[in-house]
């Protein structure tokens, strides 16, 4: 298999998948099966593509020309391969948590659900593999509309109203924002590739290149800048898996990923950085950070906790992009790597923790980690993995932002940086404690719906605790083989530098 | 100013007061009898910028130099038989409105639909 | 319905009359004014007469109304066929002149074909339409 | 006979509306309509071919050469719009057999069929005659057809729907006829090639003047153009389904091609938009109709009036580009035409399927339609994603080229104006999704199959239609810009 039909398999399968999954409703074994097999299969081939990235080629593939001058191509970048490896890793182990979850928590529509789930995950190979701006937009729209039946899973009042907000945001900005900016790039050059060193550099003159920038920044809502955020929350309303994977990983990842794509390859850090209005960018990027960070501390239900925390996790991303130097994008990219595996096991865990006690609200969570030792552990490792702490991943990249940052000359963000870790440690680190060392609620026996104790609570199905020990090996995996993914994104690091 | 346009003029106070006609009346039947003055004011605009002052109809006959010009008349013919269609049809809707809704009237009608509703 | 005696005797004599009257301004329209536009409605207006006198009833067993519908159908199919067929001997549509050896000739006979046609088609409408408004009451609300 | 193909191209609908009421029985009379459609599909399509390769063709009515003669002549504009009007006509034709039956009834269905070949001729008509007054009489003839098929509606506010389009369809025609007679008194002459020649010689000269204003305001009646739209919802909604798919998709679309022509190649750009500023008027026009249309729709209970409201905000979106006139402005414009006659023939069809199953399309009475009929619903979904204009779709396309058209232009505020307006979009279409999808179906609902095969077969044609065009682009673009830069004058 060449690396382009790779490619086109890598978007493929997971559509095929789909189709089984759909054309399998009524035998919940084999549609789960179908999953499975279908997740193993993607991600054996987004591996098969790596050797060649690593060896510094750009597999490419161009299907129809879809209007004179833009075709519908792909072409895989380190950052790209990065994200797909990712994307596609997680998503076995996502399938492994689904069933469990699904399974204990006796979801309905669960065929949907994994339909939906196998075209997000295909649309999610398209961003990653995208060729120029316009193939990523597309599959950025069918990722947005496939994730929307996920988020409104529940049919429930909340569900569709939160389902309202996801869609009004994250298309209302697209089309609106992003789709002019493309537009706009396109009238101004005449392509839509994805070059190195950047498309707009001397097109684009200084306040236009302003404007562009800001209508690329909210217009990729998926990457939550304030004040274009509430969507994130308002997605909780998900089954967890759907959490996890899609709202931690693929889905505010394709938003990142495309922001750095856009800064890299449609901009160019040299262009971004010597024309001086990208300033408001760093500045927008921090102060979501902080803020973000404090409103996770106010928040008691856990799921909504981890969502401000990820709408600040991603703000981390932006600004090592928007620093537009070498070390600062090699940090923006290791974070997208090492936020998903600690967020997608710290949602896990949510989830874990709703399935086996059906409570929702950190303060109700007292002395629940005896009950839960392995949920708990899980969790005191994938937060330590999103505060930066050794020896999980997600130190290696918060050490790599900071470089950018004094690179870069803006010794602030350093300071912000820590700030905003501190806040992470407040944020995280009290509900390991609580769970271990707070002493569980008094048993009431009246037998209400009330019953805050925590009696007759077993550890999650073990679907779940597997998917969590995955995902919390790879935090741990990371950081001990960190020096892989550097090599990855070297190229991309040395054209930003 | 006045004389030399009369048929013009004629022809705005024709179209105006079928427009009216056609705007202000609630009567289904009222508002055809509007539209045919209005289209009427159409054919006399035709007809009379065909006619030349001492013309003739255009029949090749001694004596005769001067003709009018017949290209309108074909014209307004073929506008009339699209008109008399047009009144036509509106009477026979208006003739099953009258059956469906025991009115003719615009505002009845529209009271009776929103009844309905 | 009454009958009026002046009313029923007049309307006879002028029958004929107004035919008679609707077939000349039919066939001399090639050469004078006229054609088929007028002399369908003249024709028309004489079976109109005829309903008005003799109620619509009468005047239907005189033109059942399959028979106006053929009329209206024949008319236009009349007009097109004339058009197709100068198109088959190598004409453009409706271009007479190829319809006979003379192209005078078919000049004539051309337009000879297409107006009765629409004078077929237009006198057929008419009495339809009057046939439709008149008639009206008698069908059940 | 290929030489005969502008002619034959009327005549044959022309030739099949006597046939069907002479024949008489139901399936006769489809099956003589059905053949007639299709026969002018093939025409043409060959006659596309023909004028893609040789450039435009010129057909003089019994032989009589332009400008006394009738001429037909057939350039890429009016060649793509006739392959637009028989190529949905196509499709639709076999939808109708189950369709008329179940709406109409049984009695005298060769009258609708005789009706339907009038209009569709009519509307041949409008787009192949060069003579301005020869287009009068076939959008005449058009119109009343027209008025006969609303009216045959199941519904009695049918008959109110048909005689509001009567009144105001008369008045616009009426318009269009004041405005040639004008132009005939300036210039003496009929024929639209021989017209532009006069006009620009004649230059901006009151009665010139005149004559544009009855044309543009006449027309604009026609097309539905916002404030002149309000015949439109109504003639829609209580028309039966298939009258409704098929107006929506061709008799708005034939009326801005007569728009073009006046616009572009009668009138001349520099009078049309230099010398008179319609192209602010239209654009602002346009922007309210984009706007408000939209908004509109999204309180309409009824789906096919919200539909119809859409289609009024559509037609904002050509007419939008007709303003840039710039070449990729009416690119943009005829791309949308061809575009939008898909996507709302589409969604018209899939309403007819749930009509002719449900009898409503009330939107409170489709909770869970979605599971009750999915096909249907599918479809209906998918021409809502095309109307929104999501990638992929051909509603994309035509937005991608307006908003580049609106920037070349300068008038960058109008693109993002444009991509808003597609928000509002967003929301009515996704009212159909949380209905149809999140909602139960009610305890009460009987038990309802899908549609039957040969309502779905054409639905799904023209559905499928509105991917295969938002993925291979090349036909309708490539006579989109060919058509622009002939009449834009070889694009600026």
């Amino acid at each position: 298999m060449t690396s382009s039909t790779a490619i086109a398999f890598a978007i493929g399968v997971p559509l095929l998948g789909t189709l089984l999954i759909l054309l399998h409703k009524r035998y919940p074994n084999i549609r789960e099966a179908i999953t499975l097999g279908t997740a193993a299969t993607l991600f054996l081939i987004v591996l098969s593509i790596l050797p060649e990235v690593l060896a510094g080629e750009r597999p490419n593939l161009t299907f129809i020309e879809f209007l004179p001058g833009i075709s519908i191509a792909f072409e895989v970048e380190p950052l790209g391969m990065l994200f797909a490896m990712i994307a596609s890793g997680l998503w076995i182990v996502t399938t492994f948590y689904s069933i469990g979850y699904m399974r204990g928590h006796h979801e309905k529509n669960q065929t949907r659900f994994y339909a939906c789930f196998a075209i997000a995950i295909s649309s999610t190979m398209g961003i990653c593999f995208a060729g120029n701006m316009l193939t990523l937009f597309i599959f950025y729209e069918v990722l947005t509309l496939s994730t929307y039946p996920l988020v409104a899973h529940h049919q429930s009042p909340e569900a569709k109203a939160a389902g309202r907000v996801y869609l009004g945001i994250l298309i209302g900005t697209s089309i609106g924002f992003l789709l002019l900016a493309i537009l706009w790039t396109w009238h101004l050059t005449g392509t839509l590739d994805f070059e190195e060193g950047g498309i707009l550099s001397g097109k684009a003159d200084g306040p236009l290149a302003g404007i562009l920038l800001f209508l690329y920044m909210y217009g990729i809502g998926k990457a939550a800048l304030m004040p274009i955020h509430r969507w994130l929350p308002a997605a909780m309303v998900a089954p967890t898996p759907v959490s996890a994977l899609l709202h931690a990983v693929a889905v505010v990842k394709a938003g990142v990923f495309s922001v750095v794509k856009v800064i890299v390859y449609i901009f160019g850090t040299d262009f971004l950085s010597s024309i001086h209005h990208d300033d408001w960018l760093m500045y927008v990027a921090a102060f979501t950070l902080v803020a973000a960070s404090c409103v996770a501390l106010t928040k008691d239900n856990l799921k909504a906790r981890l969502a401000y925390s990820t709408i600040s996790q991603l703000s981390y991303v932006i600004l090592g992009a928007a620093l537009a130097t070498s070390a600062g994008v090699l940090g923006s990219g290791m974070h997208i790597a090492m936020h998903a595996f600690g967020k997608i096991t710290l949602f896990f865990c949510a989830g874990a923790i709703m399935v086996a006690s059906h409570k929702t609200e950190i303060s109700q969570m007292d002395g629940l980690g005896r009950r839960m030792p392995f949920t708990f552990i899980a969790f005191a490792i994938g937060a330590m993995c999103v505060i930066g702490l050794p020896p999980m991943g997600g130190s290696w990249s918060k050490w790599y932002l900071m470089v950018g940052s004094a690179d870069a000359g803006h010794f602030i963000f350093i300071i912000v940086l820590m700030i905003s870790s501190l806040l992470n440690v407040a944020y995280l680190l009290p509900i390991v404690g609580r769970g271990f060392f707070r002493p569980a609620p008094p048993e009431t026996n009246d037998g209400n719906h009330q019953d805050h104790s925590h009696a007759g609570i077993k550890e999650a199905p073990a679907f779940c605790l597997f998917a969590m020990a995955i995902s919390s090996a790879g935090c741990i995996a990371l950081f001990f083989f960190a020096d892989r993914i550097i090599k990855l994104l070297e190229p991309v690091a040395k054209a930003a530098g | 100013m006045f004389l030399d346009y009369f048929n013009y003029w004629i022809v705005v106070f024709l179209m105006m007061a079928g427009f009216y006609i056609v705007i202000a009346h609630d009567n289904l039947i009222k508002k055809i009898v509007g539209l045919n003055i209005f289209q009427a004011s159409v054919f006399v605009l035709y007809i009379s910028f065909g006619k030349i002052t001492g013309g003739t109809a255009p029949i090749i006959a001694e004596g005769f130099s001067v003709y009018s010009n017949p290209l309108p008349h074909v014209l307004i013919l073929t506008a009339i038989v699209v008109g008399v269609a047009t009144t036509a049809l509106g009477l026979a809707l208006v003739v099953r409105i009258n059956e469906a809704y025991g009115t003719i009237e615009d505002d009845e009608i529209h009271k009776a639909d929103e009844e309905e509703d | 319905m009454r009958s009026y005696l002046v009313l029923r005797v007049v309307s006879k004599l002028l029958m004929p009359f107004i035919l008679l009257f609707a077939l000349y301004v039919q066939f001399h329209g090639d050469f004078g004014p006229g054609g088929g536009f007028q002399a369908g409605v003249i024709f028309a207006s004489a079976f109109i007469l005829y309903a008005l006198i003799f109620g619509v009833k009468d005047a239907g067993a005189v033109l059942p109304r399959g028979i106006l519908r053929f009329g209206i159908a024949m008319g236009v199919l009349l007009y097109a066929g004339v058009g197709v067929f100068n198109l088959l001997v190598g004409g453009n549509f409706l271009d007479y002149n190829v319809m006979a050896k003379d192209p005078t000739l078919g000049q004539h006979l051309g337009i000879w074909l297409v107006e009765l046609g629409v004078g077929l088609t237009v006198a057929s409408v008419m009495v339809t339409i009057f046939f439709t408004f008149a008639g009206h009451r008698d069908r059940p609300q | 006979m290929v030489a005969h193909f502008p002619a034959l191209l009327v005549i044959i609908p022309l030739i099949g509306a006597p046939i069907c009421m002479l024949v008489r029985v139901r399936d006769w009379s489809w099956a003589v309509a059905t053949i007639c459609t299709w026969a002018s599909f093939a025409i043409s399509w060959l006659l596309l071919q023909q004028v893609i390769s040789d450039g435009s063709i010129s057909y003089q009515m019994g032989g009589w050469a332009p400008p006394i003669g009738i001429e037909y002549r057939i350039d890429m504009a009016n060649a793509f719009v006739m392959l637009i009007v028989t190529g949905i006509g196509s499709v639709i034709m076999p939808y109708a057999r189950e369709s008329v039956r179940a709406e109409y009834g049984v009695r005298r269905v060769y009258f609708f069929y005789t009706s339907y070949l009038l209009c569709f001729c009519g509307l041949l008509g409008v787009a192949a005659t060069g003579d301005a007054f020869n287009l009068f009489v076939f959008l005449e003839i058009n119109s009343l057809a027209t008025y006969v098929l609303v009216g045959m509606g199941k519904d009695r506010r049918a008959l109110t729907a048909a005689y509001q389009y009567l009144v105001l369809g008369t008045i616009g025609a009426t318009f269009i006829v004041i405005g040639i007679g004008l132009l005939y008194a300036e210039t003496g002459t009929l024929n639209m090639y021989d017209l532009a020649d006069r006009i620009e010689k004649v230059g901006a000269s009151r009665t010139i003047g005149a004559a544009f204003a009855f044309l543009v305001v006449g027309i604009s009646l026609k097309l539905a153009l916002f404030p002149l739209h309000l015949w439109l919802p109504n003639a829609y909604t209580y028309a039966p389904s298939m009258v409704s798919a098929f107006l929506a998709a061709t008799a708005t679309k034939v009326a801005v091609y007569v728009l073009l022509r006046f616009l572009f190649s009668v009138f001349n750009i520099e009078l049309t938009f230099d010398v008179l500023p319609l192209d602010y008027i239209l654009a602002a026009l346009a922007v309210i109709a984009m706007f408000a249309a939209s908004t509109v729709a999204i309180f309409q209970e009824n789906l096919k009036r919200m539909l119809a409201y859409s289609s009024v905000a559509q037609i904002g979106y050509i007419v939008l580009g007709i303003s840039l006139h710039n070449a990729a402005g009416v690119t943009a414009s005829v791309l949308h035409l061809f575009n939008h006659a898909i996507i709302k023939g589409g969604m018209f069809l899939a309403l007819g399927c749930i009509v002719y199953r449900l009898g409503t399309v009330n939107i409170h009475h489709l909770q869970g339609i979605g599971r009750r009929m999915p096909l249907t619903t599918a479809a209906l979904v998918t021409g809502g994603l095309g109307l929104i204009g999501v990638p992929l779709t051909a509603g994309f396309v035509s937005k991608w080229y307006l908003v580049i058209a609106a920037i070349e232009k300068g008038w960058w505020p109008l693109g993002l104006l444009v991509l808003l307006s597609s928000l509002l979009a967003v929301v009515y279409v996704w009212r159909i999704v949380e209905v149809a999808y999140m909602k139960p179906v009610p305890e009460n609902a009987e038990q309802v199959e899908e549609a039957p095969s040969s309502l779905l077969f054409p639905t799904f044609i023209l559905i499928g239609a509105s991917i295969y065009f938002g993925i291979d682009t090349d036909l309708p673009l490539d006579a989109a810009i060919e058509t622009a830069k002939q009449l834009t004058g070889n694009g600026e």
